[in-house]
């Protein structure tokens, strides 16, 4: 029962998109196409699941015991970055469309603040081995949601004939702003 | 000396993801020819289409992948073909510098109407219905070429035509392909004297449909052979001619661009007027000139009246 | 017994407006001076013209052999002279090429000679015959006939549908048809049925023709079986009446015949047991004059190549506040800009609207009503396709895998456009995608 | 005869005359019985702010259409009418002016015009502006005027009255089931909430009956479909029945949901919004039932007592993905039944 509370609290009241705000720009950057978007969570996911998993063994393993925990973040930034290059390595191989489709924003995962802020806020919240996974899986799924009703919105607005000023990145923010308003229906939903 | 483990932990961290990493990125291996970003860089990145391809990447892609077999870039002209041989290494097709022209001079006073033609905004719609024009291939004049040039070089102007400014047009020819009723053809930049009919119509059409369409009289051709006359419509194929010529035409459809652009040729009342005022002093010299020939035949004509 | 037919989604009812001419008897118009014969009256390659200016023709004569496989013959209508062969408006609003014949009254007939027992003949000859007399669908396809008689060994046909829905208002041609030559019909499904060896034949007749529902009951007897369609537009089109009558359903891209399926218009019928039995070519069809902007609106039996303003001379012209011509009926008809246009093979009407019938023509932006998409005889999406093409992301639609239903199931019915509240031209749209889609093919190909 | 020149124009030539200027006024006249009750209930005020709210609406998108340099008669089309008499219906009645011209400028101008005007609008224009103004004004837009008739009482579904020198105001039925289920369940009266004259609550929401009345007009003329409406009612209904069997003292009874706060006001008139909802019928149905859920779960666990408004924001935010994915299999495209040739019957 604590894990589901603890997994429509990552999903839904704390989404890492519309309500914590972390990862902003692959939101706005890939989600011009459902397609691309799609491909984007799945990186997401695959990486932030694996980035949490790493980051909090080596936690408790390496830096506890010896009282290093100040080098966290330095530390979760490295492994963080070489498992983006594993994944984009896979990623042209195994789908070189998506890989083409993806471009800039696969190596862009790397600085993406939700990937690292999962990995601290897990250490931050204490959670043990299950709790961590569960945060990071359902929070990877949170940030999927909204990317993807975010792109669907994007796709049906490129047949609307929006004034000059407003086309692109104006228009979108305007949409995240929206959707997150809606999102803070959710606001007090789980206590705690 | 504490300083030392933290250096070490992050050392080793550091070293076994490099090891791992290299150790993937020969299992993942994915050949990418490098010139491609090389041809891109020299392409003029206005990503117009213009040559088939979806923007500049794709065609630096397309370039590498045929080595060369594909149509030459309109937009960069001579200098971008030079690079892209240079960096292929083969020798591009020369590529003339190309502009675009509407060959119509059809405007609503002297073109006839078919029918009063309602709830239609774009050429490709009026098409569909058969031109609001009785010529079915003058310039419908709503306007859908001047929506796809990337350079806004093409304006329509009060009399419901369209006409191109040359010195905007960089010869993408995009507009070439999206005009329903093909009126708008490339021609050389440094051309200066076009026919400004496309009507393929026998004369007897031509005539009831337009008071300035191409009747394929071939007196230009009697002038000048850079005129070709095909399929019931004459076109210019040399690059300047005597501006005399021009007077030869009933229908006034040729335009000399060393005295009046295209654009006054059709619309402005000023150049037309003192067109008619040319046109009438050569008229007059030209039938003294007859008049001077004529006397030396009377006499043999004298000679034979019974 | 009398099957139930099958309903078909969407479709619309608009004011059908039979009652001005379903009971107007089709009288004959006297051959006009001037005869205007387009070359190209038919689906596929315009036919070859034989005849050179000058040279006298009599009617039923030959002057246009068909060009390649799906083409048709094109024969003089009437006895006279050949004045021009050149470029002539045509109904559809383009210019095509077309054999201008100055008749000379005498309307000198030269027939083919009639076939004798025609239902003990060869198939083979049957076909030659049809194709000899130029008969083509008169639903308004004109797809050539002596082609859908013969369909291709790999789909056999076991059913033969004839089609006397006639869904679009106003006209009231094949209801005439029905009525006055029931048995002619019933002779052309005989022929039908031996050329194509098939025993199984269904007719479709809305239920706003009760009358032609009896004629053609009393004189089918047990060659066929007549059932009574929901009155429904576009309840005539092919798949949805091979639907209403058989159950099967035609898979986009794909002819009736690969259901085991081929449907004929009734006049289509009639004018094949014309050319076996009297042997004489698709010279003349029922044309309904209608609408509000008409004197006396009526049926008429027309010459082929009678020029409009003849026909509504004998008809009795115009009312003056006449705005719009059109040639078929309002809703899949063409609003023609004049009336110096020929009535050609697929012409079943001639409808004139007064000037306040006309629709208001300022369109506005989608609402994402749904209407359409419920008014779609298809099930298609009229709305997501109008909005992708007024924007020209043609990208778009062939990545939603939208391009095949376009070019191929949309056959442009009206019903989208009948029923859009911000009335946008969505048929229109439809047009300059298959425009765009075709010149795509051809700069490719 | 000399040969007559026409007009030309796109087949067809015939419309059923439906025009979409005539849906907006008519859905416009559907909610003028709810008006009618919130004007005797809570008199000159609820008139003020629903004619306001109409009026900036309708103004500030002609402005818009001005700066934009597009036909700004395009304002009296009807649909910005209908946005700010709906937005005006979802606000308390005592609502100070600034804060209604800020909600309009909020739903016409960011959550409309931005997006390229009517019929592009991602979100529904009154909704987004209200959840706006709710989450930037929350004291303002909780304070309900207590209706005519009421203004003596004590306590209202055992919550006090508070009484200011200008106001008396009180919890609105679904408040108080929220903060005292024990003591506000025993006195809930439903021909209350029902005829709604004597129940606190936004102007619009309060008459079901006047409510219901406009809803059978809109779907008598079909300018609506039954589809969205009756998923979101029966999800509303089946999870309060539910919860009501699982804990009868903690959750109110499912026809005590169905007739109190926005949902019928929610469900009929703005879910239904041509623009921000789906189009095929399959996605209609998720889209109710995506309502109701998200209703329920913000109003038995979430922080607001009501939840209407965010549920149908998120599943607005839905639709697009909802369009795309229910779109039924075009009529020729099943497999062909072709009956074997040669064989005589052949299924009818």
């Amino acid at each position: 029962m604590e894990l589901l509370l603890l997994a429509i609290n990552a999903m839904l009241i704390g989404n890492l998109i519309l309500s914590k705000f972390l990862g902003i720009c692959p939101f706005l950057g890939v989600s011009r196409r459902l397609s691309t978007a799609l491909g984007m969570s799945m990186a997401v996911l695959f990486v932030m699941v694996l980035a949490s998993t790493v980051t909090w063994t080596l936690f408790y393993t390496l830096l506890k015991p010896l009282h290093l925990e100040y080098l966290r973040t330095i530390l979760f930034i490295l492994v963080i970055a070489s498992l983006v290059q594993l994944v984009e390595m896979v990623m042209q191989k195994l789908s070189p469309a998506l890989y083409e489709a993806l471009g800039i924003y696969l190596p862009l995962i790397t600085t993406n603040c939700a990937i690292l802020g999962v990995a601290i806020d897990s250490i931050e919240k204490g959670y043990g081995f299950l709790p961590m996974i569960v945060y990071s899986f359902f929070g990877a799924c949170g940030f999927a949601l909204a990317l993807l009703l975010f792109a669907g919105i994007r796709e049906r607005l490129e047949t609307a004939d929006m004034p000059k000023s407003f086309q692109g990145a104006a228009s979108s923010l305007i949409v995240a702003g929206i959707l997150s308003l809606a999102f803070m229906g959710f606001s007090g939903l789980v206590p705690g | 000396m504490s300083i030392l483990i933290p250096i070490l932990v992050l050392t080793g961290v550091g070293v076994v993801a490099g090891v791992a990493l290299a150790y993937f990125s020969r299992v993942f291996y994915v050949p990418e020819d490098p010139r491609v970003d090389r041809l891109e860089e020299i392409l003029p990145g206005a990503n117009c289409g213009a040559c088939g391809f979806a923007g500049c990447r794709d065609y630096a892609k397309g370039l590498v992948a045929k080595n060369g077999d594909v149509p030459p870039c309109p937009v960069g002209g001579k200098a971008v073909a030079e690079k892209i041989a240079e960096i292929l290494g083969v020798a591009v097709a020369d590529v003339e510098d190309q502009v675009a022209l509407v060959r119509c001079a059809g405007t609503r006073d002297r073109a006839t109407t078919r029918g009063t033609m309602v709830g239609v905004r774009d050429c490709a719609g009026a098409a569909l219905l058969g031109s609001p024009k009785s010529c079915r291939f003058g310039c419908i004049g709503f306007g859908d070429c001047v929506g796809v040039c990337p350079t806004k070089a093409i304006t329509v102007y009060g009399g419901g035509l369209a006409v191109v400014d040359p010195d905007l047009c960089i010869g993408c020819g995009l507009c070439v392909s999206k005009c329903p009723v093909d009126c708008i053809g490339m021609v050389p930049r440094d051309r200066r004297v076009h026919v400004l009919c496309n009507s393929r119509d026998p004369a007897l059409v031509t005539r009831a449909a337009c008071k300035v369409g191409c009747i394929a009289c071939n007196l230009c051709t009697k002038k000048d052979p850079a005129f070709v006359v095909a399929s019931n419509v004459a076109t210019f194929t040399g690059v300047t001619c005597d501006p005399e010529v021009r007077f030869a035409c009933p229908n006034d459809v040729i335009v000399h661009t060393d005295h009046t652009s295209v654009l006054a040729f059709v619309e402005s009342e000023a150049a037309r007027a003192d067109y008619e005022a040319e046109k009438a002093v050569f008229k007059e010299k030209e039938k003294a000139a007859r008049a001077a020939a004529r006397p030396a035949r009377e006499p043999k004509n004298a000679g034979e009246q019974p | 017994m009398t099957t139930q037919a099958n309903p078909f989604p969407g479709g619309i009812h608009p004011a059908y407006r039979k009652d001005l001419t379903s009971g107007c008897e089709s009288r004959p118009m006297p051959v006009p001076k001037i005869l205007v014969i387009p070359l190209s009256q038919h689906l596929g390659a315009p036919a070859k013209v034989l005849v050179k200016k000058g040279d006298a023709v009599k009617a039923g004569q030959l002057i246009a052999e068909p060009a390649g496989f799906i083409s048709a013959a094109v024969h003089a209508s009437s006895s006279g002279k050949v004045t021009a062969i050149g470029p002539v408006e045509l109904p559809s609003g383009q210019k095509g090429e077309a054999v201008t014949i100055e008749t000379d009254g005498a309307h000198e007939w030269a027939r083919m000679e009639p076939i004798s027992d025609p239902l003990a003949a060869d198939p083979k000859v049957l076909v030659e015959r049809v194709k000899a007399a130029g008969i083509v669908g008169l639903g308004g396809a004109t797809f050539p006939s002596h082609v859908k008689l013969t369909p291709p060994a790999d789909s056999p046909v076991d059913w033969v549908l004839l089609n006397g829905a006639e869904c679009e208002p106003y006209l009231t041609a094949d209801h005439r048809v029905m009525v006055e030559r029931p048995d002619r019909i019933a002779q052309g499904v005989k022929l039908v049925r031996h050329i194509m060896g098939v025993s199984k034949v269904s007719v479709g007749i809305e239920g706003n023709k009760p009358d032609a529902i009896e004629a053609m009951r009393k004189a089918l007897g047990d060659a066929g079986e007549v059932v009574e369609l929901p009155v429904k537009y576009p309840q005539g089109s092919e798949k949805q009446l091979i639907h209403a009558l058989t159950g099967r359903r035609v898979p986009p891209k794909k002819l009736p015949s690969s259901v085991g399926v081929t449907v004929f218009n009734v006049a289509t019928v009639a004018a094949i047991a014309d050319a076996v039995i009297d042997g004489t070519p698709l010279v003349e069809r029922v044309v309904t004059v209608t609408g509000s902007g008409v004197n006396q609106p009526g049926n008429f039996r027309v010459p082929v190549g009678a020029r409009v303003l003849d026909l509504m001379e004998f008809a009795g012209g115009y009312r003056e506040d006449a705005a719009q011509l059109i040639l078929g009926g309002p809703m899949m008809g063409r609003a023609a800009a004049t009336d110096d246009v020929p009535v050609v093979k697929g012409v079943g009407g001639v409808l004139v609207l007064s000037a306040d019938e006309l629709k208001n023509l300022d369109y506005g932006v989608c609402v994402r009503c749904g209407r359409c998409l419920r008014a779609c005889p298809n099930t298609q999406n009229p709305m997501l396709l109008g909005q992708l093409i007024e924007k020209g992301l043609f990208s778009r639609i062939d990545e939603e895998k939208l391009r095949e239903l376009v070019l191929d199931d949309c056959f442009e019915c009206g019903s989208c456009t009948f029923v859009c509240p911000s009335r946008r031209p969505l048929v229109q749209f439809f047009q300059m995608a298959k425009g765009y889609y075709r010149s795509q093919q051809k700069r490719k190909g | 005869m000399e040969p007559r020149s026409f007009t030309v124009s796109y087949a067809p030539h015939v419309h059923d005359g439906s025009s979409t200027r005539r849906i907006m006024w008519s859905v416009f006249g559907a909610l003028v019985p709810a008006a009618a009750v919130a004007v005797y209930a809570f008199g000159l005020d609820a008139l003020r702010v629903m004619l306001l709210s109409t009026i900036l609406c309708v103004a500030m998108e002609g402005v818009a259409l001005l700066i934009m340099r597009r036909d700004p008669a395009a304002c009296l089309d009807g649909s910005a009418a209908l946005t700010g008499f709906l937005l005006g219906l979802t606000l308390p009645a005592g609502l100070s002016n600034g804060i209604i011209v800020v909600g309009a400028f909020v739903a016409v101008i960011v959550a409309k015009q931005v997006f390229g005007g009517l019929g592009h609008n991602p979100f529904n224009p009154a909704l987004t502006s209200r959840v706006f103004l709710l989450i930037a004004f929350p004291k303002q837009l909780t304070t309900w005027p207590v209706p005519r008739g009421l203004e003596d009482i004590k306590e209202y579904m055992g919550l006090a009255v508070t009484r200011t020198t200008d106001a008396v105001t009180s919890a609105t039925p679904l408040a108080a089931i929220k903060e005292h289920a024990q003591r506000a369940m025993p006195n809930i009266q439903l021909n209350d909430l029902f005829f709604g004259v004597h129940t606190p609550g936004s102007i619009g929401e309060i008459s079901a009956l006047a409510l219901l009345l406009g809803a059978a007009f809109l779907l008598y003329r079909r300018i609506i479909t039954w589809h969205v409406p009756v998923a979101t009612l029966a999800t509303v209904a089946v999870l309060g029945g539910l919860t009501h069997l699982a804990n009868p003292a903690k959750y109110a009874d499912p026809v005590f949901h169905l007739f109190a706060g926005g949902l019928f006001i929610g469900a009929f008139f703005m879910a239904t919004d041509y623009v921000t909802a789906p189009v095929w019928p399959l996605g209609k149905i998720i889209y109710g039932v995506g309502i109701g859920l998200l209703t329920m779960v913000i109003r038995l666990w979430g922080g607001y007592p009501e939840g209407i408004s965010f549920a149908i924001l998120l599943m607005n935010a839905a639709t697009p993905l909802l369009d795309r994915y229910t779109v039924p299999t075009p009529f020729g495209s099943r497999k062909p039944d072709k009956a074997a040739p040669g064989q005589a019957g052949g299924e009818s």
